[in-house]
């Protein structure tokens, strides 16, 4: 290595190992991040729980069981389809990889999509984030992770079309298996929200 | 030039193991909100607690690949959850051993 | 070393590019930490000179200089460009970044785009604190509830803005950790890291995972104004101390964010001025850790009279405490790294020797704090806003000083005046104990904080603490005078000026844009100062 | 000028009792550490360039000293006040109840008897008072530094605190929680009675130092209530806007009400005011001012008139 091409632009060029065991721990660290910054929420949820579990009782009704199911459905598959491509990727199959990211993108558009009739039918309902204490929780909760939903969709829109350009390789795929991370902490977030709203409210 | 096999981390999951994975998480779905017609009082939340706790644990184990990934990496994933655990009990210690004033 | 650098390459200095974008485009840590550098500078004396209006308008017990309302702005202002504009950021973005790929034999952080970013959204971050200056928010740096969610000033631009410097936070953190972790030099184990090193680290793990809190927080103040949510509103069901156990739970963990960077300048300086090893290298090392875990399990020592529950109360109480101990720790072991040294009385040293004796003060006067009955007495006082100044300009700012004095040749390939300087050093050390200790009777004969008139009989130590602030700055401006006019015309700085081991000194002054030449082999830490036996 | 606030209530030597302990220990420590500091750096200050130092890298015994000997006396400070603190927050059974109500920015208390003061708590000497806290808008904070007590007032909830005034005589209260522009007005005043001047104050008879200023002039009475009742918290005397209007020049002025409508500022609009506060509000301000009814007299609220037609 030490012969006479080595220059100054080098030094941002890691060793492939370190770069990629390195975006690894900097997502684990990003999504502990993203935990505590649900944490506040989750935090408030417990406590007004506790205080007036009859409200949560008598207001999560308000909320439609089924579609909360059917969304989780939804994220729990798109979790199975962003692994299933990170797999692919990283046997480079480049063309099975685009497909799985497709499918995991539409299953995120499908989630937003229930989650839209969802909203709107609690506002025509005259529901909104100041009618009471739960329904702010529940939100702010789904309002905050529907964003993630979002910035999650926009990381797979990229990582589809460097795919799709073969960026991405058998020995190259950090930022697969980095967005997938993402992407799964989204539905992990989910995984608690669907309960603690429609479930036990 | 070593590339990324050398670290081992690198373990590629087998499609068979993630369909198992998706039906263990269908399944418990299928549990939790079947468990939330039937009133079992308190146990409820317990229930539905528990078994998210489990889906959660699963989807980070294997979906992504924490079952692999070395001790840092587990401190780094643990140590947020303890916070909040620390953020939720002693505000509730807090809240709900209030004096009273009459 | 040196013969072998000019003989491999082209020394090309960090500097030596020029041009508005050559700065703001680069990912380069040293430029980074230099734009850093100036911001957090320009915000620490715009904040200053609002702490001087402040002391004017108490120099005597009526509203003569401004009117109360105007006053209650001009204390927001400073709390809040204090803490998340400048010393918050602070020492970690600055010579956090211009340290730590030197000191750990990296040629830059883990990942520099991302440092870029992390810079622009604090750049984005100030921009927004800007904007709501239109009609500045009035209700003190730490926007209580219900207060803060009923006063008709803009508080919702302010704590946007300040959600937004979190994310800058959080990322430096994260980027910090990843390459203390992943980028040290072949040989750099931990236990030969440089204890600014592992200083860092603690502060990057509470940047990374005690700022979400405050940032999930601000946003629910946010829609509680503009959304009409009720977490801390009463009238809907909501709990006021809530906002502040969440408050607190990141604002206690910023605490030491300001203040561990600090601690680990003073580790580095202390040695070198010395010629000693440090002493109880790894209880240092540890304590930082310690600090920073235990500083989460503090928060509510700020709320003993705010109506939280009396077990509560008691169990804060006990692990406040607690942290008292490995900081004890740390200020034994510099002291006892001076035994039968060879000290040089450099200003980077009165500095950290300075730090030493007002932390000190600082530290001590926080076991009244921590103590139950007591608080209960001097909380919301003078006496806290001593103590904490005790703290932050005692401790972390005379570290930044410090810090800004040790490296300023390395960082800038040039020396100041060091005569200027050690004058500046006594102006600032007379001037901070003369605005600062009469606070502490103050307090403890009940004169409440964030007053802007006061009852006649305090006058005399009020009026005393005005005429120390105005020392106090006239010795800040000396020292930035000083620092600006040895930029221009200050001598070439040599590479290692005070013998120093660590990584950083041995490489030219200001440092090539890679940082080394080669990737060093480390085959010892760096505090191998004395003759062995 | 003294160190510390006099001591008047059975809490205060308590508290003083902390406080003396861990300035004690923080002495100790403080000296220690800037004797050994200063005398090191004095005497291994360098003399000579090439001077050799000893490779000293630590000392196990001297770590586990310096962290066991802090460890316990913080321990025995955390009990110590912990003991007071108990003390402090578990007010007799017998105490005499007062309920206290912060609002921006005035204190209101109300008494068992039905009687109610406006920024002058009074009390008998020796005997426990407990105060049930309350407030509807902001934070405060109930601070008597002579008590060393400090409560704050949350709204939507009430807190409590107690004390037992050991010395006769009159002392400060001060709001400590930032509770926005008046917060440096909302100051008080505690008044500890004899038993026998209790008893006068109880039947309603004015207390002896009120005997005499009835003989002053109105406009001097009035101002006199003016700073005494609080008004000075709200109401400017420069033209500065605080909760309420300022008192400059606006005798003999006419202002525009919440509905549009106006109003000549006379001695009717003025009693009106103090009296039943939210008939008639000036536009542009929130209707926040208590009633005045039954705390002054028809005497004061001609003074106050007085004082106010003087304010040009």
């Amino acid at each position: 290595m030490g012969d006479a091409s080595v220059e100054h632009s080098h030094g941002h060029h890691m060793d492939p190992a370190v770069e990629y065991s390195s975006s690894k721990l900097g997502m684990w660290l990003f999504l502990g991040t993203e935990i505590l910054l649900f944490g506040g929420l989750f935090a408030a949820y417990a406590i007004f729980r506790a205080k007036y579990p009859e409200m949560f009782f008598e207001q999560h009704v308000e909320l439609n069981k089924k579609m909360g199911a059917v969304n989780t459905c939804i994220l729990i598959f798109s979790s199975l389809t962003m692994a299933m491509g990170v797999s692919a990727i990283q046997r480079g199959k480049q063309k099975a990889t685009a497909i799985l990211l497709l499918i995991t993108i539409l299953c995120g558009l499908g989630f937003g999509v229930v989650k839209y009739f969802e909203y709107s039918a609690k506002f025509h309902h005259h529901i909104y984030p100041d009618t009471s204490i739960f329904f702010s929780l529940y939100f702010l909760m789904t309002g905050l992770h529907m964003l993630h939903v979002f910035i999650g969709l926009a990381i797979l829109g990229v990582l589809f079309a460097l795919t799709i350009k073969g960026k991405f390789t058998a020995k190259y795929n950090t930022p697969v298996e980095v967005g997938g991370l993402y992407w799964h902490l989204v539905d992990l977030i989910w995984i608690y929200l669907f309960p603690l709203l429609y479930l036990i409210g | 030039m070593s590339t990324q096999s050398h670290t081992g981390q690198n373990h590629i999951t087998g499609n068979k193991t993630y369909i198992i994975v998706w039906a263990v998480l269908m399944v418990m779905t299928a549990v939790t909100v079947y468990v939330s017609y039937i009133n079992f009082g308190i146990l409820n939340i317990v229930i539905a607690l528990v078994v998210a706790s489990i889906k959660a644990s699963i989807v980070a184990l294997y979906f992504m690949h924490l079952k692999f990934e070395d001790s840092i990496t587990w401190v780094f994933a643990l140590f947020p959850l303890s916070l909040l655990a620390l953020l939720i009990g002693m505000t509730i210690t807090d809240t709900f051993t209030r004096t009273i004033v009459p | 070393m040196a013969n072998h650098t000019i003989a491999h390459d082209v020394y090309v200095p960090f500097l030596e590019k020029k041009g508005i974008w050559s700065w703001l485009l680069s990912t380069d840590h040293k430029r980074i930490g230099i734009m850093y550098l100036i911001s957090i500078s320009f915000f620490f004396l715009v904040a200053g000179v609002f702490a001087l209006m402040l002391r004017y308008e108490l120099l005597t017990p009526v509203s003569d200089f401004v009117q109360p309302h105007t006053y209650n702005v001009l204390f927001t202002l400073h709390g809040s460009i204090m803490v998340f504009f400048f010393i918050v950021p602070g020492l970690a973005a600055s010579f956090g970044n211009f340290l730590i790929p030197l000191m750990i034999g990296a040629p830059d952080v883990a990942f520099p785009k991302l440092n870029l970013g992390s810079y622009w959204i604090y750049l984005l971050g100030t921009l927004i604190v800007l904007i709501a200056l239109a009609k500045p928010a009035d209700t003190g740096w730490t926007f209580y509830t219900p207060y803060s969610a009923t006063t008709d000033t803009d508080v919702v631009l302010i704590t946007l803005g300040v959600f937004v410097l979190g994310f800058s936070s959080i990322l430096t953190g994260l980027n910090f950790i990843v390459t203390i972790h992943k980028m040290r030099a072949p040989g750099m184990t931990w236990h030969r890291l440089p204890l600014f090193i592992w200083a860092s680290y603690a502060t990057s793990v509470l940047q990374l995972l005690a700022t979400p809190v405050v940032g999930i927080t601000l946003l629910l103040l946010i829609t509680e104004r503009t959304l009409g949510v009720g977490f801390f509103d009463p009238a809907k069901g909501g709990d006021p101390v809530l906002f502040q156990n969440f408050f607190w739970f990141y604002s206690h963990p910023a605490v030491y964010i300001m203040i561990i960077p600090a601690m680990g300048v003073i580790s580095e300086i202390i040695p070198v001025f010395a010629r000693k090893p440090i002493f109880g290298y790894k209880a240092i090392a540890y304590s930082s850790l310690g600090i920073a875990f235990i500083s989460f399990l503090v928060w509510a020592h700020h709320m003993f009279t705010s109506g939280i529950s009396d077990i509560a109360a008691t169990i804060f109480s006990f692990l406040t405490f607690l942290v008292a101990i490995p900081t004890a720790i740390k200020v034994f072991n510099w002291t006892a790294t001076l035994y039968k040294g060879s000290i040089h009385l450099h200003s980077a040293m009165l500095y950290a020797l300075a730090f030493v004796f007002l932390f000190t003060i600082g530290g001590l006067t926080g076991l009244f704090l921590g103590a139950l009955a007591a608080d209960i007495h001097l909380h919301d006082t003078y006496f806290v806003v001593a103590h904490m100044h005790y703290v932050m300009i005692g401790g972390t700012v005379m570290g930044f000083f410090g810090a800004l004095h040790f490296w300023y040749p390395k960082w800038f390939g040039r020396m100041f005046n060091e005569t200027v300087a050690k004058i500046a050093w006594l102006f600032i050390f007379i001037g901070f104990n003369v605005t600062f200790f009469p606070q502490f009777f103050l307090g403890v004969q009940g004169m409440p904080r964030r007053y802007a008139t006061y009852p006649a009989e305090f006058e005399s130590l009020m009026a005393l603490s005005t005429y120390g602030s105005w020392i106090l700055g006239a010795g800040i401006f000396i020292m930035t005078v000083n620092l600006i006019a040895g930029l221009i015309n200050g001598e070439k700085a040599p590479q290692n000026p005070y013998g120093s081991l660590s990584l950083e000194w041995q490489v030219p002054s200001p440092p090539p844009l890679e940082n080394f030449e080669e990737i060093p082999h480390v085959t010892d830490w760096s505090y191998g100062y004395g003759k062995k036996k | 000028m003294t160190w510390i606030p006099e001591v008047a209530s059975n809490l205060a030597s308590k508290v003083d009792g902390v406080l003396l302990l861990i300035t004690l220990l923080s002495l100790v420590f403080f000296i220690l550490i800037t004797v050994v500091l200063v005398y090191f750096a004095i005497k291994y200050r360098r003399k000579r360039e090439d001077e050799e130092t000893p490779y000293i890298t630590g000392s196990e015994p001297l770590e586990i000293i310096w962290t066991v000997i802090p460890s316990i006396l913080l321990i025995v400070l955390f009990v110590y006040g912990y003991v007071v603190f108990k003390d402090m927050r578990t007010p007799p059974k017998d105490s005499v109840e007062i309920t206290v109500q912060g609002k921006q920015w005035l204190w209101t208390f109300d008494y068992y008897n039905g009687k109610k003061t406006i920024n002058e708590l009074y009390v008998q000497y020796n005997r426990p008072v407990r105060l049930v806290m309350e407030a509807p808008d902001v934070l405060h904070s109930f601070f008597v530094p002579a008590f060393r007590v400090k409560q704050d007032l949350v709204p939507g909830r009430y807190t409590q605190l107690w004390f037992t005034p050991t010395k006769i005589g009159t002392f400060d209260i001060f709001c400590a929680e930032y509770c926005g522009t008046g917060h440096s007005a909302m100051l008080g005043k505690v008044i500890v009675l004899s038993p026998e001047a209790y008893e006068i104050w109880e039947k309603g008879v004015k207390a002896d130092e009120d005997a005499g200023v009835a003989s002053l002039p109105p406009a001097e009475l009035g101002a006199k209530i003016y700073k005494e009742k609080g008004c000075n918290a709200c109401h400017s005397l420069d033209g500065s806007t605080l909760v309420g209007p300022s008192f400059k020049g606006i005798f003999g002025h006419t202002v525009e009400l919440q509905d549009g409508s106006k109003v000549d500022v006379d001695e009717n609009y003025i009693r009106e005011s103090i009296l039943e506060p939210q008939a008639q509000v000036v536009k542009g301000f929130a209707p926040v001012m208590p009633s005045f009814k039954g705390i002054l007299s028809d005497e004061d609220v001609t003074a106050l008139v007085a004082y106010i037609k003087t304010l040009k």
